[in-house]
């Protein structure tokens, strides 16, 4: 019966995932375009383009090989087994423990692996640009993800996230210098990974610029469906992440009554909302930068990540 | 008969098995009875010593009444030497079977037959030996073999300059070891392990130890700033030796460096532990962003070894730092993480290499600009190469991610470390550490994308064939094993328990207790890894994504020309080459240091001809510190040299002045 | 046993003379040759006959004890093989011209002259007599250096000529020293010579002049040793002569004035006054072993490059017995045994290379192991095992001067260590050309033995692995003898 | 002092020989020079034949006659002849300016002296002084070599060296072998005038070309 129960959490949070991402990424669409003063597309319009995608038949070049066609597939696991182990509403899941932050990183590294060899699989200049630019934000990104994840697992002493989110729920930690920092560049790192402004810009299929859509040009079809589908989760992943690090005082403990799951559940909407929001606002006040310019922005991220794992020790020996 | 005297007569066989070559390399059927020969004896030779670790065999020594006198030869096994006999058999026996087939396209298998089962046997012995003299031996011994394979293609002039600068570089290593030796054997001579041991030094001492075995060990193993001698080698010997050389010699280093500092040298310095660490956070980082730059696919393999030597050095330098500060399990950990890390690399490394020496085969290229297209060419050997990559980019669920989150969850338990320069240090090792692996991502990225993905870029790359049945085995027997350490990482961990218990007094909690198989750093932190399951998961929602997509959307494919934003161009130059897709990592992080040198040769407007961009990357170590030294030494041979031609009269005046220069000597002394 | 040590030493002093008058006198090269094989076989008999010996000889004039036993059938055992070698290497020489029946007879006449010099200065209980006998040697070898009578041949050996007497003056110089140092405590006559009752009264002699007459040996001496700056003669001496003597030359010559050296130092220990020979041998050591590695590296010839590879190499041993105590001393012996062993078989290979190549140009010879596979694969061997890399013997003695320095002077062992991977990255940078690479010059298959070249490294890649415990046991002895 | 005649006597030849090395040092000419090398070879028989009547060894006789015969009639004759036949008796080949050379030579007589003074007066005063005077003699001899170009001048140099190891070798009292040893030099020397002759085209050292040697091994540089 607690199995059942506790597997029955963990399934809905799969599926919740699953469903909620296109809705963010629809949301942030929306609130972009009446920032922009345009009526902008309905917010469920992610969800009809995966479906029209999914109706479509594909188009693979003549020289693909099978990794073109397996790696969609590939890029959307990965991404879902990562968000599936972020605690959205409550703590503690059945599998949680079957992977840490630091698994989820990899996990998503290795999204990001495939998705590079896609890029390069049918040969062509566009991909070859995106693969290239792709891995070169990795190289910042992932080691200032992993600094960051040294700042939180320094003051939880586990990089479990259920754990963390645990012990930052309960006001002990206290506010550190260095878990802002850590925020901080959590979020920078999010905005890279995600592939938005000032990074990359989702919306654009401007040749010399584009990192993300340079690299799934070639797609169509379902495979094109399942990478969009991949990359909204991404973004939820990385949303929730900063919720259940952050905000964590929303989230149910894992013996904790239904109500308390249920309530979880609506905060959870509400800080998916609130996150959104400010990523969108965050979007249009800013330009998007040149690629060459990237590592300053996200060797900022770095910066922040190492600095913050430092000054735990002043702070901690105070 | 006690498993060492049978491990001793396996290396007996082994150097029989070198001897036949010798009497019988011309002739046709040598190859296939060399390899076959070498490979039965090194499959007993691992399932003996995985025997020995599990704990099924007794560890034993034994004495010969050879090498040096009145010391006699000691060798011994325990559980330290039995894990790495482990990793070299296993190694030999895998690289074995591959040339069975692979051989086979030797030129001159004469030159290549004899050295392979000696190399084996010399590496063998180094693992056993129980005394400095025979320990030395052997392991000049292996250099001295392993050196012959290496010139074993001696036409071309680039082979023979590898093997010079290898050779002049073991022997910096070798007698910085005996200097080494010296130290700890003292001025009378107790040269057995078991005499070192019992020997008392101070810190100080044992820290110079420690420095001349980094020296010793680390030129062989390729640590910053003695690894240059690596990337020339390595690539020159053919590709399953080059195989061994990476994946399982550098790691005999490793063993010589385990056995030294942490079995003989005594109590050590806490700043010991902190110089490993920046020596390995060096090699990791620099040699990934060399090999990045390479488009060699041996060399970039080669740098990339270097890379993850430099990861087993992190984690050995944790083990030394947590265990001057007495912190046992952490200092477990952390020795678990490099142990397991040696294991993992000699086995994805061996099969990168397998891989690139069945491309070498079938295009007889090394040249990544020259390749592509392979995956259609030679599937079976695409996906082994890309289960490779995916093992030494560290991704779930392959067996490199399992050592790297390991050591990642040993430098978490750095705040506890009583030193402040080590507690700042460590995080930043770390985010060294976490760098190096993103850039080896980027690293394999580019090889398997550049090499197998995209569209033939020579005529040799489009017409290529798989190839044989015994390099396939080799590289799928090394596929699965990755994928075995990956998943079910707890089993190996319980097996290096007794090295870590002998060396550091602690030990991980036994893994195979755990539920599902998972594998937990530390009996007090809540981290937790379960390889298996991630690998279930993945499993399961890719074949559930794809079932539902199949089930109820369309499964309908066509092919068509490349969209390529509709600028399709036909000529595969207009592919991103290696050295392009390199090329923002590199104005990342080479611009501004010395070691990468571009150039466009853009023509006036009007002119017809083609822009030409070159790129020269080069190793800053050599231009910094060997080429001053050797230029040093030309200069002093030519100054000297003028004493070679003087007259007979000049010649009577140097005896002159030496004969007046003693007797002034004696009038002012005595 | 059959002879007794004391017929053994005549033996060792008589076969040569007499050879030597037979072989004078005896025409036609091929029956001359076999005869000083025959000889020099039955001089290394002989002196195993020493080795077996039950009593030790202790006359005025001549004795044995294990130290000149240790001396004498390493000498005995190359200027055997080395007769081998050179029988089968002058039948070449005659054919290509370079040399005609009366000098061959003359030069094998000599040759047993030469071997005859070095066992009496072995074999000599008095000092006087040991300098007769080593500038005998001396002598014959200048002369079969300028055996060939071509210009640069005549040069060297006029050089060797003038160096080397400069040499002798100096060396009885210090003889006469000594008996003067002698003779208020022996008493006039030939007491003061006998190296026996000298070094049981040492105690007693005038510290002053001891001092001046080691200093003096030293200089005389070690001219013949090749320590550097004193070496000048010896590349040369080595390039031009015929290549069996510079086999012997490296493989002898060297060791015997070495011996005498040593027979000094003991000397000059045994008196408390005395200054210690130990720092000054230590010096000459190095200083040879770092020059001759620097040398090493600009070399053209061949031969002159493994001359070179001689000196360091008397560096190193030099080096070692300056050193001194039981480790250091026995890896002396040992690293003296295995270098005239090594190096004569090195001498062996090159002597057929050069043959077959018709030139002694390192650059004008490539690809050896392609061409001939035995000489290529054993000049690798030889350089493998002359630069002191196991599993050979240099590697054993090597390990035991490094470690037992180290442990008392680092600096001098750091000194040391650099200077041996000096010359092992000068051998191998030659040795990459000479045996590897694409062929140059004759190909043409060389009908010379290669026993006595393949018997040489064996003993040495046995030595490496395992000495037997009689050998060990004996070396001890002399280390303690040497102190 | 019982034999302080001989002691005298031995003193005074001994000195005159170091003399005569130092004239020697200075002379130009390679006829002045060789008749001072024939005079301190009569004075080495004389101090020689001196040392055979003190020690009453009659052998040391035979060691005075030699060079008496040899030394200073044979080899100054032999060797004008050669000077002649390669006219170059009017040469000036001192490689140093005679001063210095003085200067040197001043420094060396020193430096033997003090090693030599530093024996203890016990041993025999004889012994003593003639070996300060036999040790500056043959570093005098020395000097000569490493000073002089001529091959003959060499030669020259070498014997008065070996002048001074039998001055020594006669003044260390019941030392046998002298006269063997003598011979054997006699014998060296007439290697030293046969090789003169041989290289007679060459005669000098500093052109004895080794570098004749070295550009034939292609070795120079």
């Amino acid at each position: 019966m607690e199995l059942i129960s506790a597997l029955l959490v963990q399934m809905m949070q799969m599926l919740l995932v699953l469903a909620a991402a296109p809705l963010l990424t629809g949301f942030v669409r929306k609130v972009k375009a009446r920032l922009l003063r345009r009526r902008g597309p309905p917010i469920i319009q992610p969800y009809r383009d995966i479906l029209r995608l999914l109706k479509k038949e594909v188009v693979v070049a003549d020289n693909a090989s099978w990794i073109f066609r397996v790696a969609p597939y590939v890029i959307f696991a990965t991404t879902w087994v990562a968000a599936a182990l972020v605690p959205t509403f409550a703590t503690g899941l059945l599998f949680s423990w079957s992977a840490d932050l630091i698994a989820i990183i990899a996990l998503l590294a290795s999204a990001r692996f495939f998705l590079a060899l896609a890029g390069m699989d049918v040969g062509t200049a566009f991909g070859g640009i995106g693969s290239s630019r792709e891995v070169m934000i990795a190289s910042l990104a992932e080691p200032a993800m992993l600094l960051i994840v040294f700042t939180m697992a320094l003051v939880a002493r586990s990089t479990q996230l259920s754990v963390v989110a645990d012990l930052f729920s309960t006001f002990g930690v206290g506010l550190r210098v260095s878990l802002g920092m850590a925020l901080l560049g959590l979020i920078i790192v999010a905005i890279a990974e995600n592939g938005r402004i000032p990074v990359d810009n989702p919306a654009t299929h401007l040749e010399l610029t584009m990192v993300h859509e340079a690299m799934v040009l070639e797609y169509s079809g379902r495979h094109l469906a399942m990478i969009e589908l991949a990359a909204a989760v991404k973004l939820l992943l990385y949303v929730s992440l900063i919720g259940c690090i952050f905000l964590p005082w929303t989230l149910a403990g894992p013996d904790s009554p239904t109500a308390a799951h249920l309530a979880g559940f609506i905060l959870y909407l509400g800080k998916l909302a609130a996150l959104g929001f400010m990523l969108a606002v965050f979007e249009t006040a800013i330009a998007k930068m040149r690629v060459f310019r990237l590592p300053d922005f996200v060797g900022g991220a770095l910066m922040l990540g190492l600095l913050g794992t430092l000054l735990l020790f002043v702070s901690r020996s105070l | 008969m006690t498993s060492v005297a049978f491990l001793m007569l396996c290396a007996a066989a082994l150097l029989g098995a070198a001897a036949l070559a010798i009497a019988c390399a011309r002739t046709h059927a040598a190859t296939s009875m060399v390899y076959g020969t070498t490979l039965a004896i090194t499959v007993t030779a691992a399932l003996v010593s995985i025997a020995v670790l599990v704990g099924l065999a007794a560890p034993a020594g034994l004495v010969l009444p050879i090498g040096l006198p009145w010391t006699g030869a000691h060798f011994r096994i325990d559980a330290l030497s039995a894990f790495f006999l482990a990793v070299i058999n296993v190694g030999g026996a895998a690289a074995s079977l591959y040339a069975l087939g692979y051989g086979e396209h030797e030129d001159e298998p004469h030159r290549v037959l004899p050295f392979f089962p000696a190399f084996l046997a010399g590496m063998n012995l180094v693992v056993l030996a129980n005394d400095a003299f025979s320990y030395l031996l052997s392991w000049e011994f292996m250099s001295l073999a392993s050196w012959a394979l290496v010139i074993a293609h001696h036409h071309d002039p680039e082979n023979r300059r590898a093997g010079f600068v290898y050779l002049i570089m073991a022997g910096i290593g070798t007698l910085a070891l005996l200097l080494g030796f010296g130290l700890l054997a003292g001025a009378d001579g107790n040269y057995t392990f078991e005499a070192i041991r019992a020997g008392t030094r101070t810190p100080l001492t044992a820290a110079i130890v420690l420095v001349l075995v980094l020296i010793g060990a680390g030129s062989k193993a390729g640590l910053v700033p003695l690894h240059a001698w690596l990337p020339l080698a390595h690539p020159a010997a053919p590709s399953h030796v080059s195989a061994l050389m990476s994946g399982v010699m550098t790691k005999v280093a490793v063993y010589g460096f385990v056995r030294i500092v942490f079995d003989l040298a005594g109590p050590l310095p806490w700043w010991s532990g902190a110089l490993v660490l920046a020596v390995g956070g060096l090699s990791a980082v620099l040699g990934v962003l060399q090999a990045l730059m390479q488009d060699d696919t041996k060399r970039l393999l080669a740098y990339s070894t270097i890379e993850n030597i430099g990861i087993v050095f992190i984690g050995l330098g944790l083990a030394l730092a947590f265990r001057t500060n007495a912190m046992e399990a952490a200092a477990a950990l952390a020795m678990t993480a490099a142990l397991l890390h040696v294991l993992n690399h000699s086995l994805f490394k061996s099969l990168l290499f397998f891989g690139a020496g069945a491309v070498l085969v079938a295009t007889g290229e090394r040249n990544m600009d020259r390749l592509g297209g392979l995956i259609h060419r030679m599937p079976v050997t695409s996906f082994l190469f890309l289960v490779g990559c995916t093992a030494i980019s560290a991704l779930p669920p392959l067996n490199g991610f399992v050592s790297e989150w390991l050591t990642f969850q040993a430098i978490l338990l750095s705040p506890d470390l009583s030193q402040w320069a080590l507690k700042i240090m460590v995080p930043a090792i770390g985010g060294l550490l976490a760098l190096a692996a993103a850039l080896a991502g980027a690293t394999f990225v580019k090889m398997f994308g550049i090499a197998f993905l995209g569209r033939p870029r020579s005529n040799e790359a489009a017409t290529a064939g798989e190839v044989d049945r015994f390099s396939l085995a080799a590289m799928v027997l090394l596929a699965l094993l990755c994928l075995i350490t990956g998943i079910v990482p707890g089993f190996f961990i319980d097996a290096v328990a007794p090295i870590t218990r002998q060396f550091t007094g602690g030990a991980l909690p036994l893994q195979a207790s755990l539920p599902w198989l998972t594998i937990m750093p530390a009996a007090t932190s809540e981290s937790s890894y379960n390889g298996l399951l991630v690998f279930l998961f993945i499993a399961i929602s890719a074949m559930l994504a794809v079932w539902a997509i199949h089930r109820f959307a369309s499964h309908a494919i066509r092919r068509g020309p490349a969209w390529d934003c509709g600028f399709p161009d036909p000529s595969p130059l207009t592919q991103y080459s290696g050295s392009s897709f390199a090329q923002p990592i590199r104005r990342v992080f080479l611009a501004r240091t010395s070691a990468t040198h571009e150039e466009v040769a853009m023509p006036p407007p009007g002119d017809t001809r083609p822009a030409r961009f070159s790129l020269a990357v080069s190793d800053p170590v050599w231009t910094w510190l060997y080429l001053p030294f050797a230029g040093a030494i030309e200069f002093a041979s030519l100054q000297l040299n003028h004493l070679q031609f003087l007259t007979i009269r000049r010649y009577l005046s140097l005896v002159f002045f030496s004969l007046v220069s003693l007797l002034l000597v004696l009038a002012i002394w005595s | 046993m059959i002879i007794s040590a004391s017929t053994g030493v005549i033996a060792i002093l008589v076969i040569p003379v007499v050879a030597a008058a037979i072989l004078a006198a005896l025409p036609g090269y091929r029956i001359s040759a076999r005869l000083n094989v025959l000889a020099s076989g039955l001089t290394f008999l002989a002196s195993l006959s020493l080795f077996f010996g039950d009593q030790p000889v202790r006359g005025p004039y001549l004795f044995v004890d294990d130290l000149n036993i240790a001396f004498i059938v390493l000498n005995t055992f190359v200027g055997f093989t080395t007769s081998v070698f050179s029988a089968s290497y002058i039948g070449h020489e005659l054919d290509s011209g370079r040399l005609t029946p009366v000098y061959l007879r003359f030069y094998h006449a000599m040759y047993q002259v030469m071997i005859g010099g070095m066992n009496l200065a072995l074999t000599a209980n008095n000092i006087g007599l040991m300098w007769v006998g080593i500038e005998l040697a001396t002598l014959t070898t200048v002369l079969m250096v300028g055996i060939y009578r071509t210009h640069e041949a005549l040069e060297a050996a006029w050089k060797y000529f003038i160096l080397g007497s400069v040499g002798i003056g100096l060396a009885l110089f210090g003889t006469i020293l000594v008996y003067m140092a002698a003779l208020p405590v022996v008493g006039e006559g030939i007491g003061g010579m006998v190296w026996t009752v000298l070094v049981s009264r040492a105690a007693q002699f005038d510290p002053a002049l001891i001092n001046v007459a080691f200093i003096f040996l030293l200089l005389g001496y070690g001219t013949k040793v090749g320590l550097a700056p004193l070496h000048a003669w010896l590349p040369d001496a080595h390039a031009e002569g015929p290549t069996p003597i510079s086999a012997v030359l490296s493989g002898l010559l060297l060791n015997v004035a070495l011996y005498a050296v040593l027979r000094f130092k003991i000397l000059l220990a045994a008196n408390p006054g005395a200054i210690a020979p130990g720092p000054l041998m230590v010096t000459l050591g190095l200083v040879s072993l770092l020059f001759a590695a620097f040398m090493l590296y600009r070399r053209r010839d061949i031969k002159r490059l493994f001359a070179y590879s001689s000196i360091e190499h008397m560096g190193i041993i030099t080096f070692a017995f300056g050193m001194g105590g039981p480790v250091a001393n026995f890896a002396g012996l040992l690293h003296m045994a295995m270098h005239s062993l090594t190096k004569s078989g090195i001498f062996f290979a090159v002597g057929h290379i050069a043959q077959i190549k018709g030139t002694q140009k390192i650059a004008d010879i490539r690809g050896l192991t392609q061409t001939h596979p035995w000489l290529g694969w054993s000049l690798v061997i030889g350089v493998v095992a002359i630069a002191g890399l196991p599993p050979f013997g240099v590697f054993m003695s090597e390990f035991l001067v490094v470690s037992s320095t180290f442990a008392r002077q680092p600096v001098l062992a750091i000194l040391l260590v650099f200077g041996i991977l000096l010359a092992l990255g000068a051998l191998f940078q030659h040795l990459g050309g000479l045996a590897f690479g694409e062929p140059t010059g004759s190909i043409k298959p060389s009908d010379a033995s290669y026993v006595p070249m393949v018997v040489h490294f064996g003993l040495v890649l046995i030595a490496g692995i395992y000495l037997p415990a009689t050998l060990v046991a004996w070396f001890r002895n002399v280390a303690e003898i040497l102190g | 002092m019982a034999y302080g005649l001989s002691f005298d006597v031995a003193h005074l030849l001994a000195g005159s020989l170091v003399l005569v090395s130092f004239l020697m040092i200075t002379q130009h000419r390679l006829y002045s020079l060789l008749n001072a090398f024939a005079l301190q070879a009569v004075l080495l028989s004389a101090s020689v034949a001196w040392q055979a009547y003190v020690q009453h060894a009659p052998h040391l006789y035979v060691t005075a006659f030699i060079a008496l015969v040899f030394k200073a009639i044979i080899v100054p004759v032999g060797l004008h002849r050669i000077i002649q036949r390669l006219g170059i008796h009017r040469e000036i080949e001192t490689v140093i300016g005679s001063g210095i050379t003085m200067l040197v030579g001043m420094g060396l007589v020193a430096l033997s002296m003090t090693v030599m003074l530093k024996v203890t007066p016990e041993a025999d005063p004889l012994a003593r002084e003639d070996l300060a005077f036999a040790l500056s003699v043959v570093l005098l001899g020395l000097l000569m070599m490493v000073s002089r170009r001529n091959a003959v001048s060499q030669v020259v140099g070498f014997m008065s060296l070996e002048n001074g190891l039998v001055l020594a070798a006669a003044g260390a009292r019941g030392m046998p072998l002298v006269v063997e040893i003598s011979v054997a030099f006699s014998v060296l020397i007439a290697f030293f005038v046969i090789g003169v002759f041989l290289f007679r085209i060459r005669e000098r050292f500093d052109t004895v070309d080794v570098q004749a040697l070295d550009r034939f091994r292609g070795e120079r540089r």
